[in-house]
């Protein structure tokens, strides 16, 4: 279902909450006002079926009293009735059939659809966002700084080794860089306007190259792309500290997106799955220990998540 | 601005937001002047984590949409400056000091992204010493009250704003001191140096300043006779742990009496019947408190005799010791050989033992005084150098405030954060009086009574957005920080008194100037206590003072003034969650079953088994009640077992008028009832009491209605004397538990249990509040508990047992055949009860869609995303333990508590899910508090350490009757617990194997029951 | 190799019926304009069956708060209910099925409706099980083992209930096909009667082209006989396993090895008094007496008098149990039963069930039309409480004495209540107007009173 | 595919009309006898013996029902032992994630086998008397849904000798009149 998020009417959706938002406000109208499709909203779809019905209705009636005076022609010039067309042709057809294979055909195509639509249901249900990819207030690229400049993860998302979020750095973090950093080069000796943004955010003055003073600042509020939902505890410093996962085992080829979009499902199986796959390191980490001890005792070499309890409700659901 | 092709996977994950702090000021209601709390930046602070605008950090915001099934658009709004010390998703800690009470707790304010979400005793101050009592506990909830004033008003209702309402009353201010007119500041017991500082610079101002120290409870009587006795006008501190006799009259020490926290961890220090410390404490009283309830051996007796009883206990001691006897005109009546006992054994634990009273009869706390002088108990378990601040109110000071105000040479009153106007019995002549004033400001953060009257509501700030210090123990300094900056467009008093004295605004700066109050402290040291929460300094030698009190005229004066009769008699007492009524709004105080009679929200007219036979009365019974000619109408009666014959009480706290929607009207107000006696305030009164029983009925919503364990021994006592002859009294049948299945390996990793000393628990609701704080349960409200669906995930069952010449009743059938005569003797066990995370759980079975299944470490998880509500599980639970969201408790305008506004929901834990309706949710063991004490031992590379991890209730607990741990631990406490000769598993033969224990009673008495 | 006409025994229908007799009588209903009669019991069920629409939206609306069900007693009158309806769900195919293994012709004027009145209780017994489920919108096909994208999480088949939604589906759907197998031929009766074009239609599409040759009649036989070989273990096992949710709990009163033999003998029991109920009405509305005749009705009397006495015996085995059991709990259970808060439930269920059936020692008393209905309200109303008794008096005092409460009723419960009777009545008019209630195809081969 | 027009046939039938189950019984053996095929009998209720005198042999039905009652057996056992077994065993009050929680397992067995029991027979039987909804009957006589016994034959398949012996065997034997078919007939019963 989400996979048309990407349709321009969403984005002329989120762009209208943009709009009434007292952030980034200017941007944003531009954004609203630029995009043409903001005409095309839910109103004028309905309008538009309601249109084509009037109009079937409309045919079908025109039609019927284009037949019903074949017909007195036809009774006119013959003396008889005209057969209709299920008179004509598809009753001696349908008196072919045998009824039971039939019904029976009929019912196992349908009872096939159905179980395959329960499945299909079952193993999607609804509010997969796999594929979302919002546009985001700032066009921040991850190809160019994860990718190109080859700049750490954990160096935005610096809390991803010890909290439960990994974070959106703040802006005083891209400042970091972006107060020498601002492509004037390739604006005609402007500002980009995309890191201009940051600049408006936090109140740095790229002329004099220093913070306005008494600034109001305002935050940068990026559209969140991976919605877990909260009856769900997920903790990323468990599974990059801990669990030494990769950020790209989850969050895909992230070097490599301009844009970055939903790569996994985030759905329960594909947890479980790699739950049931991936192994404890058991050895170095002392907090396993005694456990480490018991295994080796008991000449195991492989320890997964789930031997470890990692598939159970409440280490996720509480 | 919906997606109409968006959907979420059904309407509870669109809701089940625990974080859902708006990012946008106009979410908030018209109330919430968002745009002001973000430009109150103070700059100065050395972090910004308290800031309101941080705050929002990195909580994520479903914007438009709460309350629709389409998913929303969310929102990360990252930190501009992120502040250093806060990390989105871990919490911060910030020690500071409880002011729910004058006790002056210290506490750990846990906050997750700059805002509050829970509160617990801080290790560092000896008088909470890492516990929190039940209304201490609930006190976050008075911040996010969203009846809260948003404003200082003027006038009644005028919202005004700050600046124009400081020209006013500085204006007037300085024309009343002009005048020479009296101004005075009427505030409770305030031990806070800074308050006292700002005080004397206000008065350098306003000369003709005056602070009238008014407490709704008066506690005079021993700050008089501690003049009389010691010309110390003082609260002594009191050492339970060192007294092995503990004789108290009337005193509800461990639940309401001056500092129940301190008390209750002292208390429980000598109750260890293991190594042999376990003090005997004898309790005299009239109503069944919670102290009572604990008591060894309880002795009912009317209050007005209670002076007869002291004496004759004096005399006792005397005739042992050998010492002159108090001539005593009158016989008393000696309620068998209790005093006689009493006597005895106070004399034997000579220097180990203590006395103490409720009276508040200066001359019976004289009498008491020079009982436990006479026993050598001063320098000992009492401690009148190190006293206690707890406490300073004495009635003469206000009393003359009043007529003082009805005279009118007092022109400006400041009432700061008291509500006299409800709480004075007197409460007419005050208003009356305050119509002479010029200027009434009243700073209450809640529109109160007080501040009805007022001409001026200056809000204070709550306790934890304010810069302040306390010193309720003498030489004990506890420190208070704010941990949110103001919700709301409000001031702290000592700003506000500050700004009156045309202070500088920088100096006026309440964080700027409590610490010029302790500037002597050097940088360090001040930074140390703030981190610590206390500064302590090193305890005076305690000296035994000389007595010069006359006792023979204070016991004349005691006798003279005796009732003469028989006759009935009215009580006015505290409960444990209300306590005097300042906290009427917070739901959680209502919801808080009263730890004896297990009634929330209302008073009640309570009344002995006897008295309701001789009057008619049933329970739920309205009556009409009449007491010197004061009437109290339509309330409900509660037939009390252990209340003594001839007595009737109400509580006190009750009968709000002016509060917030939660506490208002809600009971009767019985503080008309308080009589002034030779210029004390009596919490009971002897004479003329009529009723008049009104044909109509009112439940009173109790939580437990059946009493007593008829019989049966899943709660196990026994007397000291069976234990020390067989330490696993009660427990020496070993059950031969066989199963049809090899069990599961729980031997690898964890097996978390609980151990629960039943000797222990006094029933105080601590843990009750704590865990209803951290796992978002929700308040139901009065009706739904009436239909018993109270949903605390965490409940204390109260039994009472009867002592009939000796044999103990506990069936139904055999109590209502006895003698109405024996439910005044009556003794009392307290059971916490929870999710026992059964091994062999009955309820895992019955589910037909494993919404609750069993983990390895032995927790019963319970999966609410997968539960549909069959509730099968719940009915073969036999603990009944299990709660079922009957509607959706969340947004729900019906349950107009906190969750179903914006500023209520901030104290919602966003570890933990709120559930929705039609799911069964019950204790999970604060699984959320497992997976981060584990995970943060992962992270840092090391074991995890025993007592690492806490449960909310067992954290909580100020009598350390809960310990939590791993079994699989050989070292834990827990491991040495499960041990123990006295634990055992409750419903051990139903053969479902609990991962709890309970430890059996043991009372301290002769005989047992 | 020919039938014989029987001497010893009387004849199973009176009135000297030929075969064109019985399909006039049976199809009379069918073909006439109904009654007044029928438009006024079918407008009240319809009605009452509009009250359960109602409430159970506002249940599924606000949520389960709106039952007076509490943290201790979870199961109110909704499983009592459920229990009562499953109960009565069990005569139809019991009759059919069993008495047709036994080879007892008198079964075969009464099937039929015995049969209709299975699917329609059982109707209204699984609304109780679904409506009672707090989140009913994800309660309904999660207890479906399903493929699901929670990493494949299956269902408990431990767990009782889960062996209920099976019992249940199985049930209602083995019976549907046990009932429609009979209806065939008379459904074709029918067909061949009538002169409308619509119903014509229609009754051949549900006769599905039965003609009435030998050689589907030796099959149809054939079917039958496996049909009701296993249906008779399905009715006796449907039940058991409705006891088991009671009898695999550890709740004292409900953990009795004793349910389910116990409660297949009270469901037969209900089942036979709301056959009685029903046929009762039918006999003297439609004017049946003929085909349902005082024998049959002293058949059914006799019935009821063996299970009431079965059911009554279990009472006592139960209390005899828990004495001699030695365990408190048990014990208090039991007493609690009989002299506790619930006592008039206890003694109502008594009286019902094991006393009043007793009358039925008395001829005049299995005879005697009138009373015979008096008594068949009477077993109903007992067999209601004997449920009400176990699934409420056990509840409301087990273990820990501090979570002892009391229960009652809310208007929304009372109303769901009765409107399933609205929904079973409005089934069974409608039935009655569009079936023939009597098995035309089988009273025929009885008439003659052959061997 | 679901064209059966090949067995639709043009068929001439003579048919007795009985009105009691014994005389029915009495003419048929008196035919098969005689040695003359009968088409088909056709009555409103089940005549018991009917079958064995026209010979129709027991029907397989009872063996297709075991076979489906087995299959049912499996398919519950496996469902039960692939999800609670093999997928995801989880500890659920203590018991058993082995073959020992057999016990639970009865249950759903039980039902499982019961319910494939039954749709198997049912559907089985349908298609084996070639029923179906919709199908249109061939009905040689409205009454013998009635209260007619009928006993047809081919009159195709018989000689001249042989149709003036059936109607003396059949009047002698009380049929009430001999009537003429003619018309489609479906070979169902063959």
């Amino acid at each position: 279902m989400f996979k048309n998020f990407k349709s321009s009417r969403n984005i002329a959706t989120i762009a209208s909450i943009f709009a009434t938002t007292a952030v980034l406000r200017a941007q944003a109208t531009e954004t609203a006002t630029q995009n043409p499709n903001l005409f095309y909203t839910d109103n004028t779809f309905l309008i538009l079926l309601f249109l084509c019905l009037l109009f079937l209705i409309i045919a079908y009636f025109l039609y019927r009293v284009k037949s019903h005076l074949d017909n007195i022609i036809y009774e006119k010039t013959t003396g008889q009735s005209k057969p209709t067309y299920y008179q004509k042709s598809l009753r001696p057809w349908l008196q072919t059939l045998n009824p039971t294979i039939t019904a029976l055909t009929i019912a196992t195509i349908l009872g096939l659809i159905t179980f395959v639509k329960a499945y299909q249901f079952g193993m999607n249900e609804v509010g997969v966002q796999q594929g979302y990819s919002p546009v985001q207030p700032i066009n921040y690229s991850h190809k160019i700084h994860a990718g190109k400049l080859q700049i750490d993860c954990k160096y935005c998302h610096s809390t991803a080794e010890y909290s439960k979020q990994a974070s959106i750095p703040s802006a005083n973090t891209c400042m970091n860089c972006h107060k020498f950093v601002n492509l004037r080069d390739r604006y005609n000796g402007n500002v980009s306007p995309e890191i201009d943004k940051i600049y408006k955010a936090i109140g740095w003055d790229p002329e004099n190259n220093e913070y306005i003073k008494d600034y109001k600042q305002k935050p940068i509020e990026w559209v969140r792309i991976h919605n877990l939902p909260d009856l769900s505890y997920f903790n990323h410093s468990q599974h990059v500290k801990v669990g030494k996962v990769e950020c790209q085992t989850c969050h895909g080829p992230i070097q490599e997106m301009d844009k970055v979009y939903q790569f996994s499902t985030l759905q329960m199986d594909w947890c479980i799955n790699c739950h049931r796959q991936k192994s404890v390191d058991v050895e170095n980490n002392k907090y396993y220990e005694d456990l480490h001890k018991r295994l080796k005792k008991e000449g195991k070499t492989v320890y997964t998540v789930e031997q470890n309890g990692g598939t159970e409700c409440s280490k996720c659901h509480y | 601005m919906e997606n109409k092709n968006k959907y979420w996977k059904g309407i509870e994950e669109a809701e089940l937001h625990s974080d859902f702090i708006k990012s946008k000021g106009n979410e908030f209601s018209e109330a919430l002047p968002v745009e002001e709390m973000l430009s109150t930046i103070d700059s100065d602070l050395s972090s910004n984590r308290r800031d309101f605008l941080k705050f929002f950090g990195f909580s994520v915001s479903a914007v438009a949409l709460a309350a629709c099934n389409k998913a929303p658009v969310k929102f990360a709004i990252p930190y501009v400056e992120k502040p250093q010390n806060v990390t989105p998703g871990n919490p911060n800690y910030y020690a500071s000091t409880c002011a729910s009470c004058t006790s002056g707790c210290g506490m750990i304010v846990k906050t997750r992204e700059g805002r509050p979400i829970k509160l617990d005793g801080s290790n560092e101050s000896a008088i909470s010493a890492g516990a929190l009592c039940a209304v201490g506990q609930a006190g976050i909830l008075t911040m996010y009250d969203i009846n809260r004033l948003a404003n200082p008003l003027e006038n009644g209702d005028e919202q005004t704003d700050w600046a124009k309402i400081d020209k006013k009353i500085s204006s007037k201010l300085a024309s009343i001191a002009a005048t020479f007119g009296g101004i005075r500041i009427v505030t409770p017991t305030n031990n806070s140096p800074s308050f006292a500082n700002a005080v004397n610079i206000f008065k350098q101002k306003y000369p003709t300043t005056e602070v009238i120290t008014y407490d709704s409870i008066s506690y005079s009587g021993i700050l008089l006779a501690n003049e009389k006795s010691f010309g110390k006008r003082v609260i002594p501190n009191y050492n339970f742990d060192k007294a092995d006799v503990i004789v108290s009259f009337g005193a509800d020490f461990l639940g309401t009496w001056i500092s129940p926290v301190e008390y209750t961890k002292k208390w429980t220090k000598n109750r260890n019947p293991k190594n042999g410390t376990m003090s005997r404490h004898y309790q005299f009283e009239s109503i069944l408190t919670l102290t009572g309830s604990n008591a060894d051996i309880r002795i009912p007796m009317k209050e007005s005799k209670e002076g007869i009883y002291i004496i004759s206990l004096y005399n006792e001691i005397a005739k042992l010791a050998g010492v002159a006897q108090l001539a005593v005109t009158q016989n008393a009546e000696l309620a068998g050989n209790a005093i006689k006992n009493s006597a005895k054994d106070l004399f034997a634990a000579k220097g180990k033992s203590i006395v103490v009273s409720k009276s508040n009869n200066p001359e019976i706390q004289t009498i008491v005084n020079g009982i436990n002088m006479m026993l050598g108990n001063y320098g000992t378990t009492i401690d009148i150098d190190n006293f206690s601040n707890q406490s300073k109110f004495v009635e003469a000071d206000f009393e003359k405030f009043v007529s003082e105000l009805s005279s009118g040479t007092v022109k400006g009153v400041i009432f700061v954060n008291s509500n006299p106007v409800y709480s004075y019995h007197n409460s007419s002549k005050l208003t009356e009086g305050l119509k002479n004033a010029e200027l009434v400001i009243s700073t209450s953060i809640t529109k109160d009574e007080t501040g009805s009257l007022a001409g001026f509501v200056c809000p204070d700030n709550h306790f934890l957005e304010s810069w302040g210090d306390a010193e309720p123990k003498n030489g004990l300094i506890s420190f208070t920080q704010p941990t949110i900056s103001p919700v709301f467009n409000t001031r702290q008093v000592i700003e506000s008194l500050l700004t009156w004295a045309g202070a500088m605004p920088e100096n006026a700066k309440a964080y700027n100037f409590v610490k010029s109050t302790w500037s002597s402290l050097g940088d360090d040291v001040w930074n140390k206590s703030i981190h610590d929460g206390v500064l302590i300094k090193p305890d005076l030698p305690a000296t035994v003072p000389s007595f010069v009190a006359n006792l023979a005229d204070s016991a004349n004066k005691i006798i003279f003034s005796l009732p003469k009769g028989d006759e009935t008699e009215l009580i006015l007492y505290q409960k444990v969650g209300l306590r005097d009524g300042s906290m009427a709004n917070n739901p959680w105080v209502h919801e808080l079953p009263d730890p004896i009679s297990k009634v929330c929200y209302d008073n009640y007219l309570s009344i002995s088994k006897a008295d309701a036979e001789k009057n008619g009365f049933e329970q739920n019974d309205v009556v009409n009640l009449s007491v010197n000619g004061i009437l109290i109408n339509e309330i409900p009666v509660l037939v009390q077992p252990g209340q003594a014959k001839g007595t009737y009480a109400i509580a006190l706290g009750y009968g709000r008028t002016q509060t917030g929607k939660v506490g208002k009207n809600l009971g009767k107000n019985a503080y008309p009832l308080v009589r002034t006696e030779n210029g004390y305030y009596s919490y009971n009164f002897c004479g003329l009491i009529t009723f008049e029983k009104t044909r109509k009925k009112y439940s009173l919503a109790q939580t437990q209605t059946h009493h007593t364990i008829e019989g049966r021994d899943y709660i196990r006592e026994a007397s000291l004397n069976q234990y020390k002859k067989n330490p696993s009294v009660k427990n020496d049948e070993k059950l031969n538990l066989i199963s049809l299945w090899e069990g599961f390996d729980y031997t690898k990793g964890h097996k978390w249990g609980m151990a629960i000393d039943l000797n222990k628990c006094t029933g105080c609701g601590s843990c009750v509040v704590s865990c209803h704080i951290e796992n978002n349960v929700p308040v139901v409200g009065r009706d739904e508990v009436l239909l018993r669906r109270e949903m605390h995930w965490m409940r204390i069952d109260r039994y009472y047992s009867f002592n009939d010449d000796g044999t103990a009743l506990t069936k139904e059938k055999q109590i209502d055949k006895a003698d109405a005569s024996v439910y005044e003797n009556v003794s009392v066990v307290n059971a916490p009860m929870m999710c026992q995370h059964c091994d062999h759980a009955p309820c895992e079975t019955v589910c037909p869609v494993l919404a609750t299944t069993h983990a390895s470490e032995g927790i019963n998880q319970m999966t609410y995303n997968r539960c549909i509500g069959t509730k099968y599980c719940a009915n073969n639970c036999p603990y009944k333990v299990r709660r079922f969201n009957w509607f959706k408790f969340n947004d729900n305008d019906k349950f107009d508590f906190h969750f179903n506004n914006e500023l209520g929901k901030m104290v919602i834990n966003p570890d933990v899910t709120v559930r929705h309706r039609g799911v069964m949710e019950k204790c999970s063991l604060c699984v959320q508090r497992i997976q981060a004490g584990k995970l943060t031992a992962k992270r840092e590379n090391r074991k995890l350490v025993d007592g690492e991890i806490q449960t909310a209730c067992s954290a909580a607990c100020p009598s350390n009757a809960i310990v939590f741990g791993d079994k699989n631990d050989p070292n834990s406490e827990i491991s040495k617990l499960f041990k123990d000769e006295r634990s055992y598993h409750m419903l051990e033969e139903v053969g479902i194997r609990p991962a709890m224990m309970y430890m059996t009673k043991i009372r301290n008495t002769d005989t047992t029951i | 190799m020919s039938v014989i006409d029987s001497v010893i025994r009387q004849p199973l229908v009176h009135g000297d019926k030929t075969y064109h007799d019985v399909t006039t009588d049976i199809c009379r209903p069918l073909e006439n304009k109904p009654t007044k009669l029928w438009w006024i019991g079918f407008v009240l069920s319809f009605l009452f069956f509009i009250l359960l629409v109602v409430t159970l939206t506002i249940t599924t609306a606000v949520g389960i708060g709106v039952w007076h069900i509490n943290k201790t007693i979870m199961w109110g009158w909704d499983i009592t209910n459920f229990v009562f309806w499953i109960g009565i769900g069990h005569a139809g195919t019991l009759i059919s099925a069993i008495l047709l293994l036994f080879r007892q012709k008198w079964r075969m004027s009464i099937n039929r409706s015995a049969e209709a009145m299975t699917i329609f209780a059982v109707l209204c017994a699984a609304i109780f099980p679904f409506f009672h489920m707090g989140r009913i919108w994800v309660g309904i096909y999660w207890v479906f083992p399903i493929p699901n994208a929670f990493g494949s999480l299956w269902v408990n088949f431990n767990s009782p209930l889960l062996w209920d939604v099976f019992a249940i589906s199985t049930y209602f759907s083995v019976s549907l096909i046990f009932w429609y197998l009979g209806l065939i031929p008379d459904i074709a009766t029918v067909r061949d009667r009538t002169k409308s074009k619509i119903r014509k239609y229609w009754y051949n599409f549900f006769s599905m082209g039965w003609t009435g040759s030998a050689r589907t009649w030796s099959r149809y036989e054939i079917a039958s006989l496996i049909l009701a070989g296993i249906s008779t273990p399905l009715v006796l096992s449907v039940h058991s396993v409705v006891s088991m949710d009671f009898a695999t709990s550890i709740l004292p009163g409900w953990h009795t090895t004793i349910f389910p033999p116990y409660f297949v003998a009270g469901a037969i029991f209900s089942g036979f008094g709301m056959v009685l109920t029903l046929l009762l009405i039918a006999r003297k509305v439609l004017n049946y007496q003929e085909y349902i005749t005082i024998n049959h009705l002293e058949a059914m009397a006799k019935i009821l008098m063996l299970t009431g006495t079965l059911v009554g015996l279990a009472y006592i085995t139960e209390f005899f149990i828990a004495w001699y059991s030695g365990v408190e709990y048990e014990q208090y259970a039991f007493l609690n039963r009989a002299f506790g808060p619930y006592w008039w439930a206890y003694w109502t269920m008594m009286s019902c069930n094991l006393i009043a059936p007793q009358v039925f020692w008395f001829k005049w008393a299995r005879t005697t039309p009138w009373f015979l209905f008096m008594l068949s309200i009477i077993v109903n109303v007992g067999m209601w409480f004997e449920r009400f008794v176990i699934i409420v008096t056990s509840l409301h005092r087990d273990y820990l004495t501090s979570s002892w409460a009391m229960y009652s009723p809310s208007w929304v419960e009372i109303c769901i209540f009765f409107g399933t009777f609205g929904l079973f009545f409005t089934c069974f008019f409608l039935f009655c107007r569009f079936l023939p209630i009597i098995n035309m195809s089988e009273v025929k081969s009885i008439i003659k009173n052959r061997e | 595919m679901f064209c059966f027009s090949k067995s639709i046939d043009k068929r001439n039938l003579i048919y007795g009309v009985f009105d009691d189950e014994n005389k029915l019984i009495n003419t048929v053996e008196t035919v098969r006898e005689k040695g003359i095929e009968i088409f088909d009998c056709f009555t409103p209720f089940p005549v018991h013996h009917l079958d064995t005198a026209m010979g129709i042999s027991r029907s397989k039905l009872s063996v297709a029902a075991f076979i489906c009652g087995a299959t049912g057996f499996g398919l519950g056992l496996l469902l039960q032992f692939y999800m609670m077994v093999f997928d995801w065993p989880m500890n659920i009050g203590g018991k058993p994630t082995s073959f020992r929680m057999l016990p639970s397992m009865v249950p759903v067995v039980f039902e499982c086998t019961i319910l494939c029991t039954a749709f198997g027979l049912a559907i089985l039987f349908f298609i084996r008397n070639k029923m179906g909804h919709g199908v249109v009957p061939d009905i040689l006589d409205l009454r013998q849904t009635d209260d007619k016994l009928l006993i047809a034959f081919d009159s195709d398949k018989l000689t001249k000798y042989n149709i003036e012996e059936l109607n003396t065997i059949l009047k002698e034997k009380g049929a009430l009149e001999i009537n003429k078919y003619s018309g489609k007939y479906a070979v169902k019963n063959k």
